[in-house]
């Protein structure tokens, strides 16, 4: 454990601001449970004592349980409970639909869960394994994949956790409101080092963390990453700006609808983008030929995570998102209208879309 | 083998019946296959607890010191499988149902007592699956097998851990099926439906999920072999398959499948208390009912251990609403025991202790599940400490009670024996204390954090393991001693009469031990279950 | 599995000890038959959410899989099994009336079908595998869409007919028992249970042929979701 | 003991009339397939299997015939069929929803 070693203790820090939320509604429920376990306990004893079978006495007594007065006793022991766990479930449904939307406004960190560490890669270029440095009081959002098998990112300060799956990405957000460290546990079943699957959280003040993201990292930030496995990889042939290319525009895409050929049509989020790069002929934007290759065995998990990250930034006026301080909003949805998906006419130059080494039977 | 030697004036019964090794393993009598399961489950258990007190020595220290973390996720696997699939499943239904279903509702038999012995022996096949897999070397992915891991990597017997648990669903769908036949069909002249007494309906209920979710938990075992050896990517993201749907199929068997284990135990809980206050059950039909009414919704909640996985939300806030109409069934019974003790003539004998016993855990069991059924709350909680201390005081100190107060209930029909008051008090108050000392510091160290499944663990949640360990070894001396006193009954304990608790049901009125085709002449039921005015002073030794 | 036969009291040979009448009996196997039953749709239920789920997820690979099957040797070997089914239903007609002869044929009868359908079956396999069809090693859906998800198609195509395949071949297996007992007279017209009991069987097989037959060879043949 | 399986023995004309519908029905189906209707074939496919399941079961394995506790039985199995199918595609209909990934 990289924490220093805090003796016993009986109740989880509260460090985010589902903590107290949580504790609350777990305060109603242990009040709850407590009351009727020992009003069970306490009649069942009670009884026990005083209905004992006493020597002599041999004819049991029959109790109607027919009567009105039972079936209304049966009908207020179903009822009563029912409507006090309805509160229960509206109240933990409520926290959950909160934990389950990001704020638009939250810095966006990306994840990747690998048997048996956390890599963790910030949009600024920082990248770390096991730990995960955050500004206190700042919407924290996290993009979570694996690599291999199933993880879960767990942090019991923050009373949050999400499973962390491979081939799709999960999201999870949090506001840390304690400056500290807290322990990240992965609390998904995961192989044989599962249990040193952990790592530490630090959260910190701005000054500290700003003065954190400056050390040492030389490193372009995720999207400038991005743009150059975007033009190392060719995509820029034909996903070209303005529906100029054979393939559609990607400006703006990120968090728009996108009309597929079949009439339906699909939100835009970083599952699709993996999907279209991994198996680009599944879903075909309306208009556009099926001719893009698949980048499978071509691209890594994190290389992927760079590419989605220059891909959102590409709707950002600001272009490529580099270092910045924490004033900014990370790129995110921008109201820039819907996206233009004019007819294909332009027609493919002769060198063609990038040929996929991994399959050689495109159209 | 309990065969006690015939002696010169011991009246026939089934046990004496036939002799020889053979008459027993080739018996078609459900009182001799409910021995024959008796003795295997109880090996289940014993290998399961072994597993459990490996796992708890592990853990009174935070650093792995016992094993190495294979070995360690081996041995919780292992303890998981067991204690799931060959102990819990089949401990209640194809022991106790086995012998006392058809006794019962005044049957002969079974409807099929030849799929009923079949079902022993697939059952040892599947056994046999499972301790090929113990001595080869063992398996490490969680008795849940989650995909991609079991199927792509874990270098474990998945294969043969997977097909041991698909052999055994069919010995637990046959003998489903054959309680279902049974009930419907078998019933004495006059034993109406709401005659039945209510651990008939309980093992009615618990066939219905039997044969309606164990053929699911089979396919998806079935794919999972397939997955691992071919790899035609139903479950692995990497052939586009999805691990979610993996987990929806395997809790669309493996929630239903803890309404088979407790609901059992519900049945002879709503006996025992019955008996040992003397009075009809308050509200037979509610009682009945909701049996029932778990076995309909328990169906519908599975995907509440989905909360955090990557299923949709609003499919999230459907299973939690249903997770929580279903804990009302429950909490029913709950008020309805506690009411049928109300004005009883209450005697604490060791039976009725363990139903108490089952009572209190259960009532804290299915409370703390109604604080995981909680979105917000599961967020936190769920594959935690939490979890495994809420479904041990459903599993042990719900299901595992139950059992042993049916076993101590019933034993002096299956044997002609009592057992020691003595020590059996005992043994029912250690395994209280020790089980709550086991599990109940576990719901502080699951809120911690401390996740389950960890072999090492952070040094502020020792004290709370230190505890937990130290119960588990009152728990263990607690269990240790029926096993001691049972098998010593066999042969010095007193002869017990024919209904030594002043007992209602037809299986009290015939001799104890039973003769082989149960009655004399078929009963003819004249009138409703737990009419105590017929009872008899009691007499506990004939 | 429901065929509860053996001879104990002497007044009727076929009443088992512990059933009160032979009504009793065959209720019981009918129920327990039926029972059984309830389990294989579950059994095969699996199958149908994993197909329906992947369905769901990749239309276009699924949509230019399925176009692979041959949807006149699916539709043929449908009508075999039909045929079979009714040769069953016949059987059954003929035990009921105690008629040995025309049991035993309508039994023959069955048992050819069956025997033509897996034939067709295996044929169809064979093919699949020559044009590497079959998921792993070798595996090119050649000129699929999507083609890396066909494998799961295939998968499914490959499980669940495979499934049904092992139903027919367990119940090729019980038909040739009920044969032999059949020309030993051992069914009369007040004790057939057995031969009943597989009839439910084997009319349950042919169900669930007649939904895997639009589902894998059917439901996309017109180029839903092509383009 | 109330309701015993009539011995009910169902006319061979039966058979041969199902026989010939569960026939037609089987090649109207498959035209039917090959003819573009859009979203509508899976439809079409699925009702007419449907009921070709309804005549095997009703008439080949005599549920029509048969007592309440077998059709009972067959409700059984098509509810909870119903319920394992809808129940989890609903997870599957629904993921998109809130627009974030995973949720």
């Amino acid at each position: 454990m990289i924490l220093e070693s805090k003796s016993f203790q009986l109740f989880p820090e509260q460090a985010s601001n589902f903590a107290s939320q949580v504790d609350g509604l777990y305060g109603y429920m242990v009040v709850i449970s407590a009351f009727f376990s020992v009003l069970v306990a306490f009649l069942i004893i009670f009884f026990a004592v005083k209905y004992r079978k006493k020597p002599g006495v041999n004819i049991p007594p029959h109790t109607d349980d027919h009567s009105i007065g039972a079936v209304l006793l049966e009908i207020a022991w179903s009822v009563i409970p029912l409507g006090l766990s309805l509160v229960m479930f509206a109240w933990g449904a409520s926290i959950m639909f909160e934990e389950s939307r990001p704020p638009k406004d939250a810095l966006n960190v990306y994840v990747t869960g690998k048997q048996w560490m956390w890599k963790v890669q910030h949009l600024e270029g920082a990248r770390e394994i096991d730990e995960l440095h955050v500004p206190v009081n700042r919407n924290i959002r996290l993009t979570l994949t694996s690599e291999d098998v199933i993880h879960d990112f767990f942090v019991p300060a923050f009373r949050t956790k999400m499973d962390v799956l491979p081939g799709r990405y999960t999201t999870e957000w949090f506001r840390p409101t304690k400056i500290g460290q807290y322990h990240l546990f992965c609390a998904e079943y995961c192989g044989t080092k599962h249990s040193g699957m952990t790592g530490t959280i630090y959260v910190m003040s701005v000054e500290d963390y700003n003065k954190w993201l400056a050390q040492g990292n030389g490193e372009g930030s995720m999207a400038e990453d991005g743009e150059s496995l975007f033009r190392q990889l060719g995509c820029g042939n034909c996903h070209r700006p303005e529906g100029h290319g054979r393939a559609p525009d990607l400006h703006g895409v990120y968090g728009m609808n996108v009309d597929l050929s079949d009439g339906t049509h699909v939100r835009a989020d970083e599952s699709y983008i993996r999907e279209s790069v991994l198996y680009p002929q599944a879903q075909i934007v309306a208009g556009y030929d099926r001719i893009m290759p698949t980048f499978k065995g071509l691209i890594s998990d994190d290389g992927m995570l760079k590419l989605i990250e220059y891909i959102k930034s590409m709707g950002n006026p600001n272009g490529v998102v580099s270092e910045r301080p924490l004033t900014r909003e990370p790129s995110d949805i921008q109201k820039t209208g819907p996206m233009a998906l004019p007819e294909s006419e332009y027609k493919a130059p002769a060198g063609g879309p990038r040929p996929s080494a991994a399959t050689g039977k495109q159209q | 083998m309990i065969t006690a030697p015939p002696q010169v004036a011991e009246p026939k019964n089934y046990l004496n019946a036939e002799t020889g090794l053979k008459s027993w393993l080739l018996t078609k009598d459900h009182k001799r296959i409910a021995i024959l399961y008796l003795i295997v489950v109880s090996l289940f258990f014993a290998l399961g607890g072994i597993f459990a007190g490996l796992i708890r020595m592990e853990l009174a220290t935070p650093a792995g010191d016992l094993f190495d973390s294979n070995t360690y996720n081996k041995v919780f696997t292992m303890h998981g499988i067991i204690m799931v699939f060959f102990f819990l499943i089949p401990s209640i239904p194809a022991v106790l149902g086995n012998f006392f279903l058809p006794m019962m509702i005044g049957a002969k038999d079974l409807a099929f007592p030849r799929i009923n012995l079949l079902s022993w022996y697939i059952y040892l096949l599947g056994g046999a699956f499972t301790l090929y897999v113990l001595l080869a070397g063992g398996v490490d992915t969680g008795w849940t097998f989650y995909t991609p891991f079991s199927s792509s990597y874990s270098n474990g017997y998945v294969v043969a851990a997977g097909l041991g648990i698909f052999i055994n669903g069919f010995s637990s769908i046959l003998t489903g099926l054959n309680f279902i036949v049974t009930t419907h069909r078998m019933r004495a002249p006059g034993m109406t439906w709401f005659r039945l007494p209510l651990f008939v309906w309980s093992m009615y209920a618990t066939s219905a999920i039997m044969v309606l979710g164990t053929p699911v938990i089979a396919v998806t075992l079935f794919l999972l072999v397939l997955e691992r050896g071919l790899h035609i990517g139903f479950f692995d993201p990497a052939y586009g398959g999805d691990p979610v749907l993996f987990q929806h199929l395997f809790w669309f068997y493996s929630h239903p499948a803890v309404y088979i284990m407790i609901l059992p135990s519900m049945g002879v809980v709503s006996e025992v208390i019955s008996t040992f206050s003397s009075k009809k059950p308050f509200g037979y039909t509610f009682i009945a009912f909701s049996s029932l009414a778990i076995a309909v919704f328990g169906f519908l909640v599975w995907g509440h251990h989905l909360f955090v996985s990557g299923q949709s939300i609003y499919a999230g806030l459907v299973f939690s609403v249903l997770s929580y109409i279903v804990a009302i069934p429950s909490a029913i019974k709950v008020f309805n025991w506690t009411a049928t003790m109300y004005k009883g003539q209450v005697r604490m004998e060791t039976p009725m202790l363990y139903a108490i016993g089952f009572i209190g855990l259960f009532t804290i069991g299915g409370l703390t599940g109604v604080v995981l059924a909680s979105l917000g709350m599961d967020v936190h909680l769920t594959d935690t400490y939490f979890v495994i201390a809420h479904f041990h005081y459903v599993m042990v100190g719900g299901a595992l009670l139950g059992y042993l107060s049916g076993l101590h209930f019933w034993w002096p029909k299956m044997t002609g024996r009592m057992y020691s008051d003595v020590w059996s008090k005992v043994s029912a108050v250690l395994v209280f204390a020790g089980f709550n000392l086991t599990f109940g510091p576990q719901f502080l160290l699951g809120y911690m954090g401390m996740p389950r499944r960890y072999h090492v663990y952070p040094p502020e949640f020792q004290v709370l393991n230190v505890l937990s360990s130290a119960g588990a070894s009152i728990l263990g001396i607690g269990l240790i001693l029926p096993a001691m006193y049972l098998t010593w009954s066999l042969k010095y304990g007193a002869k017990a009469s024919a209904n030594p608790w002043g007992a209602t049901g037809l299986e009290w009125q015939t001799s104890s031990p039973p003769i082989a085709e149960n009655f004399e002449v078929t009963p003819v039921v004249t009138h409703e279950a737990y009419d105590y005015s017929t009872v008899q002073e009691v007499v506990h030794i004939g | 599995m429901a065929s509860q036969t053996v001879p104990h009291h002497h007044a009727d040979e076929t009443l088992q000890h512990h059933f009160a009448n032979p009504e009793q009996q065959k209720d019981a196997s009918t129920i327990g038959m039926w029972v059984f039953l309830l389990t294989e749709i579950m059994f095969f239920g699996g199958l149908f959410l994993a197909y329906f789920a992947y369905r769901q997820a990749y239309p276009v690979a699924f949509a230019s899989a399925s176009n692979k099957t041959n949807l006149w040797i699916g539709a043929t070997n449908t009508t075999v099994l039909i045929c079979s089914s009714l040769t069953m239903a016949l059987a059954v007609h003929a035990a009921s009336m105690g008629k040995k002869k025309l049991l035993m044929l309508f039994l023959t009868a069955t048992l050819i079908l069956g025997g033509v359908f897996l034939s067709v079956k295996g044929y169809e396999y064979h093919d699949k595998w020559v044009h590497h069809e079959v998921p792993g090693y070798h595996f090119d859906c050649e000129g699929c869409q999507d083609a890396g998800h066909t494998p799961l198609f295939f998968s499914l195509y490959f499980g669940m007919t495979g499934l049904h395949a092992m139903h027919m071949l367990i119940g090729f297996v019980i038909l040739i028992v009920l044969l032999v007992q059949a020309k030993k007279g051992k069914y009369n017209e007040k004790w057939y249970t057995p031969v009943e009991m597989f009839g439910l069987y084997w009319h349950f097989v042919d169900i669930i042929w007649i939904f895997l037959f639009p589902l894998l060879y059917l439901i996309d043949r017109s180029g839903r979701g092509l383009s | 003991m109330s309701e015993h399986a009539e011995h009910h023995i169902v006319p061979k004309r039966v058979y041969f009339l199902v026989f010939f519908a569960l026939i037609v029905l089987t090649w109207v189906t498959t035209l039917v397939s090959t003819i573009d209707l859009g979203s509508l074939n899976i439809y079409v496919a699925l009702s007419i299997a449907i009921f070709k399941a309804s005549l095997v079961a009703l008439f080949f394995m005599h549920v029509k015939y048969g007592t309440r506790l077998t059709k009972m039985i067959v409700m059984c199995g098509l509810y909870w069929l119903l319920l394992l199918l809808f129940i989890a595609m609903a997870d599957l209909w629904t993921r998109g929803w809130m627009g974030v990934p995973g949720r």
